[in-house]
C-alpha cells in the first residue's frame, strides 16, 4: 500500500476531490496548513508598516491506496489540481507497511 | 469651601435632562468594554485575555476607588482655582440624590439640574476608561500585579487632581482654559503616562523585526463601533443637559470620527497603497479623541475639519514610535496623546462663542489668542504632569515588584501566565 | 378590579421619564443577545449555536406570549394582593398610549407617567430574559424542541404569577416585601428553574471527568460587557422615572458589579492562585444579580458591601455543584440563585428610607426586623414555587416528548442536530 | 421657500424629547456596525474585512457627504411637494442648536421640540445606514473603489430624492403617502438598489454550485443583537418626541421582530425539518423591515400579524433569486425589498387613526381603499426610480473604473486584495 | 522504527490517549484534520438551502515508536478508538530512517 | 527523495524557516498541531475547577529534499529549532518513492 500525500490550493479542494470520487477513491484526510514556497508570499499592512506573510494557506491531502492505483491516483490529483500558476503544490508518495481499518480491524488493502 | 449641603441648591430636577446623562453614564461605561475589544483585536491571541482582563479590572477596581476617594480628590473644593480636591466626598458622603450646586456661585461653580449622584457615577466612568487606555501602550508584557497597583496609584495621584485642575474649576479652568469631555483629561493624560510606561517597560521581544499583526480585526471593528456608539454619551453627556449644546456636541462626535476616518484612510492610501479596516477603525478613534476637547464648543464645517486634521495627522505620527524605537505597541502615543493634543489646541483656533455662550471666540473666528494661549498651557501642563508622575510611579513599582513579565511568561502569552486561561479552545 | 380605562389617568405623561424608559427597554432587550454570548462562549463550540438560538428564540417566543397573555395574568388586577393576574388584558388590550393608574389608589397602586404601553412593553424585555437565564444551566443536552415547550410554559405557570405576586401588587407585595427590579422574580426564579432543569436532564456526558473549558472567553467577555450596559436599563430602568431614585440604582448597579468582582476575584486569587478573566466577568454579573432587587433601596456603602459580598459568596457557591455531583453547567444556581437570594435577602438589612420612602428602614438601619423577615419569606416562596412547579413541568416534558438529545445528537453536539448549522466555518 | 431662519421658530425645546432623539441617533449609529456583523458573519472569511469596511466607510463617506449637500438636498424646501430640496443647508448652515420650523405651516410642515442640529444628525445615521444596505448584494466581488463613488454617487441622486418625496413634504407624502420609519426611504430604495448591482455584478465565482456557508453565525447573530437594538431608535426615535407614539413604535418594533421570528421558522421547520439560528435572525430583520413604516401607525395585534406574515414571506422570498439565478448573495431583495414593499403597503391595511391621528384609518379598520392606494404608489415609485438609477449609475461606473473585482482578486479574496489585510490571525 | 499514523473520531481523542499513556507511550503529536470516507456526510441548511458537507472532523494522530512496540501501540490505539460505527478511522504504520531528538541531539530509539 | 518532518516549538517557527532558507530549501509545509510528550502541559482554571491541558501547540514542518542534502537539513532545523529545554521536539526522516509538481508535472528531484 502506498500513502500519497498533496499539497494543493485550498479554492482547488472540491475538484480535486470530485475528481477522486469519481476516479472511485473511497476516502481521504485532508488538513489546513500553510505552504511556502517558490510562488513567494503576499504583503499585508498594519497601521503604516508593510510585513510579509511568507506562508500562503494550502490544503493538505492522505490519500491510502493500493499500490496498483497510485498511478492513476496521483495523475487524478495533479491533473484536478493544476491551474498552471505557481504555487500548484506538490504530490508525494511513501510506502505504507499496515494499514488497519478501526471500525473492523481489517486489514491492509481490505482496510482502505 | 462650603459642603455641598450648605451650598445653594442645585437647579430644579429636570426629567430630559436626567434620561440623557442616566443614558450617557451607561454609554461610557460601555466603553470600556468598547476598548478592550479594540485593543484586544490587535494583540496577538496568546496576550488576548490579558488585555480583556486589564479593560475589565479597571470597571472592578477603579469604580470601587472613585467612591471610596478619587471623585473627592477631584470634584471636592469645586472652582477653588487649586490643584486638588479635598475629601468632604470621600466614601460619597454627601453624594445626594438631589440636585446641588457645587462651587462658588460668584466665581466658578457648576449647577446640576440633575441628581448629585447621577453626576458622581457619570464621571466615574470617565475615571474607569481613561488609566484603561493606557493599556494599548504596555500590551503583552506588563504583569497584570504591577498593572493592578500601577492603575490605582494613577488614579489617586495623576487623574484625580488633573481632573480637579480641569473639570472641577481648578488652576487651569480658572486660567480660562476649556476641555468639553476630556481631551486634556483624558487623552493627553492617559497618552502620557502610556509613553512613561512604554519607555519604562522596553520593546516587546522581537519588536520591530517580527511582524505582529493583529490577531482578530474583526475585534478590532467591533470594538471600534462600540466605542464611537459610547461617545456619543463622552461628548454629548458632558453637557449634562438634553439641549443645544448636548446636540451640536453629539453631531460634531460623530462627523468629527467621520471626516477624521477619510483623512487617515486618504494619507493611508496615498502613502501605502491601500485603505486598511484598522486604518478606518484607527482613523475614527483619532477624530473622537480630537474632537472630545472640542465637542460642544465648535460648529458650522470646524468638527469636519478638525476630524479630517487629526485622522491624517495621527496617521502620520505612528512614525514617531518607530523612529524613536520605543515601543508603544497598539499606538497610544499616535492616537491619544498626539490626537488629544491636536483636539485641545485646535479649541483655541476654532471655539464659537454662538455655539457655546461659556466659551470665547477662537483665533480664527476672531476671538484673539488668548484662548489659544491657555488651550496649549494647559495640553503642556497635563502632558508634563502626567508624563513625569507615571515615569515616577511606573519606576517605584518596577523597583518593588517588576512591571513586566519573565521572558518566558512573555513568549507562553499572558493569558495563560498571568490568568491561567486560553482566549480560544475552538474545535 | 375595574379595567384600567376606567381606573383615574395617570399622571401627566412626563417626556422625559419617557425618554428614560424607551432607552431602558432597548437596554434591557439587549441583555438577552448579551446573555447568550456570556454564555456561548463557555460552552464547546459545537453546541454554540444551540445556546444562542435558545437565548434569541426567547426574544421571538416569549414576546409573543407576553402580549397574548403573560401581560395580563402578571399585571392584571393589579393590587389584588393575591396570586395571579386576570385576562383584562389579554392581547394587548386597553394597553393604551396614555398614561394609566393601575391597581387601588387606596392601596397598591402604580400611577405611570410614561405610556402604559411603554410599561408593558418595558416589562416584556423582563418576562424574555428571565427564561433565558435557564439556559446556563441545561447548557450542551437540552432538546429544543422540549426547551421551546418548556418557557412557553413557564412564562404561564411561573413567571406571571410570580410576577404578580411581587411587581403587580400581589401577595408578596401587600405582605410588605420588596424587589426593586427582580431579585426574586428574575434571579431566585430563574435559578430555582435552572437547578429544577439540571436535576432533571442530568449530568453531560463525560461531566465532571473530561474538562469542558469555555470555546471562546472573548464572546463571555463581550455578554458581559453587554448585561452590565443593558444592567443600567433593568435596574435603573425599573424607577419608571428619570429621577433621583434611577440615578442612585444607577449607580449602585455599577458600583455593586465593581465591588463584585473585586469580591470574586481575591477569593479567587487567594484559593486558586490566579484572577481568571472569567472570574472577572462572573463575578461582575454575580454582582449585577445581588443589587438588582436593591438597586432603588440602598445607599452610601452599602452597594459596594453588597457587591463584594456577593462576588466572593457566588464564587464559594461554585462548590455546590461539585459536592452535590449536579451538572448545572454554567453555573445558574450559583450566581443565579445564590446572589438573588443574598441580595433578595440583605435588602433587608441595606434598605434605606432615605434614599427611597416607598420602603422602610432595613435591620442595619436601625429599622427592625420586620422587613428582613418579609425578603426571606419571599425569597423563600418563590424559590419553592419556581422549583416545584419547573420540575413538574419538566418532569411532563420528559415524559411527552423528551428532554434530552439522543446520546449521538449530544456527542455531534446540538448546532448540527438541533439546527443543522455550524458556527464557524472559517478558513 | 423661506430660510429656516425666517420660518416661525420651532416649539420649545424638550428636554425629554431631546434626550430620546440624542439617543436614537447613538442607537440607529450603532446599527451600521451591526449591520457589518450580520453581514460579516455570512461571507467566507476571506471576504470579512471587505464587508466590514464597506459598512464602517459608509460612516465615514456618507456621514461628510449628508453635511456637505446631501441633507440640504433631502430636507431643503420643506413641504414643497416637490422632487427634490435646495441648496439652502449645504455644509449645514442654518442648521442651528435651536428648534425650527421647516415647511409651510400652512401645509406640509415638521415644527421640532429638539434642536435643528439633533434632527439633522439623527437623519444622518439613516444616510449612512441606507447605503450600507446594499453591501448584502453585492458581497464578495464589488471593487472597493468601485463601491466608494458608487455609494457616494447614490447617496446624492437617489437617496437624497426619495427622502424628499417621503420625509420631507416632497410628492409622495403631498398625495397622501406615509412612510414612519423608513420602509420606502431605505428598505424598498436600498433592495432596488442591492438587485441593480447583483444584476450588473453577475453571480460569485462558484454560485450557486459550492456552498458558501456563514463563516461565523456568532457574527451574524451579534450583528441581529445590535440591529435589534439600534432599531428601537430607528423607529421608536421617528416620533422626534418621547411620547405615546414613540412608545406604540417601540412595542411595535419589538413584537414584529418576535413575531417575524416565529414566522420564518415555522415555515422553514415545517419545508426543511430544522429551525435554523440564522433563520431566527433573519425573520428578525425581516420583521424589523416590515414593520419599519408602520412602526408609529398601527396598534393592537396588527403588528404581530405584520411581523408574522414578513417573517414567513420574506423566507418564502429566498427563492426568488435561486428561480431567476441572480446571486443577492446576502438576500437584500428577500429580506429588504420584499420586506419593505410589505411592510409599505400593509400600511394601507393596518393604518390606526387611533393611534397617531396623523394617518387615516388603513382599509382593514375600514377607512377605505385611498391609503392603500397611496402606499402601493409610493412603493412602486421609489423602487421604480431606485432600480432605474441604480442600474444606471452602476452601469457608467462598470465602463469607466469597473465594478467588479479581478478573478484572482476574488479568489484570493477581498481582504487581501482590497485592504492588504487578514481578518483572524488565530495561533 | 515506525510512525504510526492514527485518523480518530475526536470525541475519542481522550480515550486514545490515556490509552497510550498507560501502555507506556511517551509521546505524540495531533493535528485537527477532516475526513472523507464511507461514513458520508451531514446535510446543513442555509436560508432554505441545503448543503452536504462531506468532510468530518477527525483528528490525526501520530506516534514515533520502536519497531518492536508497533503491534501493541497500533492494538491499543485500535481498541481505544473504535466504537463499530462507521467512521472510526485507520492507523497505519510507516517506516523511519531517522529521528532526532531537538533538545538533546540523540538519535533514532533514544530520541523517541 | 526524502521527507523530512519536524516538530518544533511554535516562537521558533521564524527562525527554523529563516535558517532553512538560508540553506537553500526552497519549500516547506507546515501544519499547526498539537504535541504530547515529557514536558507535560498546563494547568488552566475555569471557574474554581482545575484542570491540566495535556496538548501544547507545536508546528509541525515537512521539508522535501534530495536524498543528499538531508543531513544538512536535519542539521539546519535542529540546530535552529533548539532552546535546550524540555519540549524541543522531534525530527524525523522518511524515504519518499516520488515526487511530482503539480504545476508542471516535474518529477521526483526536479519537483522540490
Ligand atoms: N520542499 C518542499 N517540501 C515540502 N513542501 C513543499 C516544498 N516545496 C514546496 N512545497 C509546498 O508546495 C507549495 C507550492 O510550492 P511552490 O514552490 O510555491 O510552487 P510550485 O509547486 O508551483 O513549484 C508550497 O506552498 C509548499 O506548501
Ligand atoms: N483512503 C483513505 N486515505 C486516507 N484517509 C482515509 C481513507 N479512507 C478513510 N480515511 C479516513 O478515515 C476516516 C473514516 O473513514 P470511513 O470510510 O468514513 O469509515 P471507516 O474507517 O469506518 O471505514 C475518514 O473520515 C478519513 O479521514
Ligand atoms: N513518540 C512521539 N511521537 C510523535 N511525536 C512525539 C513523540 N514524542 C514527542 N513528540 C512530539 O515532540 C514534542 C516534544 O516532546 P517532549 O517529549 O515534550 O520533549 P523533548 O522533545 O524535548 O523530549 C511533543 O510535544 C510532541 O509533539
Amino acid at each position: 500500500m502506498r500513502l500519497i500525500t498533496a499539497i494543493v490550493k485550498p479554492f482547488k479542494l472540491e475538484d480535486v476531490k470530485d475528481a477522486l470520487k469519481e476516479a472511485g477513491a473511497t476516502g481521504m484526510t485532508i488538513t489546513e496548513v500553510k505552504g511556502f514556497g517558490r510562488q513567494g508570499g503576499h504583503t499585508e499592512l498594519y497601521r503604516g508598516a508593510e510585513y510579509t506573510i511568507d506562508f500562503l494557506p494550502k490544503v493538505r491531502m492522505e490519500v491510502l491506496a493500493d499500490t496498483a492505483d497510485v498511478d492513476r491516483i496521483v495523475d487524478v490529483i495533479v491533473n484536478a489540481a493544476r491551474t498552471g500558476k505557481i504555487g500548484d503544490g506538490k504530490v508525494w508518495v511513501t510506502s505504507v507497511e499496515r494499514v488497519v481499518r478501526i471500525r473492523t480491524g481489517e486489514l491492509d488493502d481490505d482496510a482502505i | 469651601m462650603p459642603l455641598a449641603a450648605e451650598l445653594p441648591p442645585g437647579l430644579e430636577l429636570d426629567s430630559g435632562n436626567t434620561a440623557w446623562v442616566l443614558m450617557a453614564a451607561a454609554l461610557v461605561l460601555f466603553m470600556t468594554p468598547g476598548l478592550a475589544f479594540f485593543y484586544g483585536g490587535m494583540v496577538r491571541s496568546k496576550n488576548l485575555l490579558g488585555m480583556l482582563m486589564q479593560n475589565f479590572f479597571a470597571m472592578g477596581l477603579l469604580g470601587v476607588l472613585w467612591v471610596l476617594v478619587a471623585f473627592s480628590l477631584a470634584f471636592g473644593a469645586f472652582g477653588d482655582g487649586g490643584f486638588i480636591g479635598n475629601l468632604d466626598f470621600v466614601g460619597f458622603k454627601d453624594v445626594v440624590t438631589s440636585t446641588v450646586t457645587l462651587g462658588d456661585p460668584d466665581g466658578l461653580f457648576l449647577s446640576l439640574s440633575i441628581p448629585f449622584v447621577l453626576f458622581a457615577a457619570y464621571q466615574m466612568t470617565f475615571a474607569i476608561i481613561t488609566p484603561a487606555l493606557i493599556t494599548g501602550s504596555t500590551a503583552d508584557r506588563l504583569k497584570f500585579s504591577a498593572y493592578v497597583v500601577f492603575i490605582a496609584v494613577w488614579l489617586v495621584l495623576v487623574y484625580a487632581p488633573v481632573a480637579h485642575w480641569v473639570f472641577a474649576g481648578g488652576w487651569l479652568a480658572e486660567r480660562g482654559s476649556f476641555d468639553f469631555a476630556g481631551g486634556a483629561v483624558v487623552h493627553i493624560n492617559a497618552g502620557a503616562a502610556g509613553l512613561a510606561l512604554a519607555l519604562l517597560l522596553g520593546r516587546r521581544k522581537g519588536w520591530p523585526e517580527t511582524p505582529m499583526p493583529p490577531h482578530s480585526l474583526p475585534l478590532t471593528l467591533l470594538g471600534t463601533g462600540m466605542l464611537w456608539f459610547g461617545w456619543a454619551g463622552f461628548n454629548a453627556g458632558s453637557a449634562l443637559a438634553a439641549d443645544g449644546i448636548a446636540a451640536q456636541a453629539l453631531f460634531n462626535t460623530f462627523i468629527a470620527a467621520s471626516a477624521a476616518m477619510l483623512g487617515w484612510l486618504l494619507v493611508e492610501r496615498i502613502k501605502d497603497g491601500h485603505a486598511t479596516t484598522l486604518g478606518a477603525a484607527s482613523g475614527a478613534v483619532a477624530g473622537l479623541v480630537a474632537i472630545t476637547p472640542c465637542a460642544g464648543f465648535v460648529g458650522g464645517l470646524s468638527p469636519i475639519i478638525i476630524g479630517f486634521v487629526a485622522g491624517a495627522l495621527c496617521f502620520l505620527a505612528l512614525g514617531i514610535k518607530r523612529r524613536f524605537k520605543f515601543d508603544d505597541s497598539l499606538d497610544v502615543v499616535a492616537v491619544h496623546l498626539v490626537g488629544g493634543l491636536f483636539g485641545s489646541i485646535a479649541l483655541g483656533l476654532f471655539a464659537e462663542d454662538a455655539i457655546n455662550p461659556a466659551i470665547p471666540d477662537g483665533m480664527l473666528l476672531g476671538g484673539g489668542s488668548d484662548l489659544f494661549v491657555e488651550q496649549v498651557i494647559a495640553a503642556v501642563a497635563v502632558l508634563a504632569f502626567s508624563l513625569v508622575m507615571s515615569l515616577a510611579i511606573g519606576k517605584v513599582i518596577d523597583l518593588v515588584i517588576g512591571l513586566r513579565v519573565s521572558d518566558e511568561d512573555e513568549t507562553v502569552g499572558l493569558d495563560l501566565s498571568q490568568h491561567a486561561e486560553q482566549a480560544y479552545n475552538v474545535g
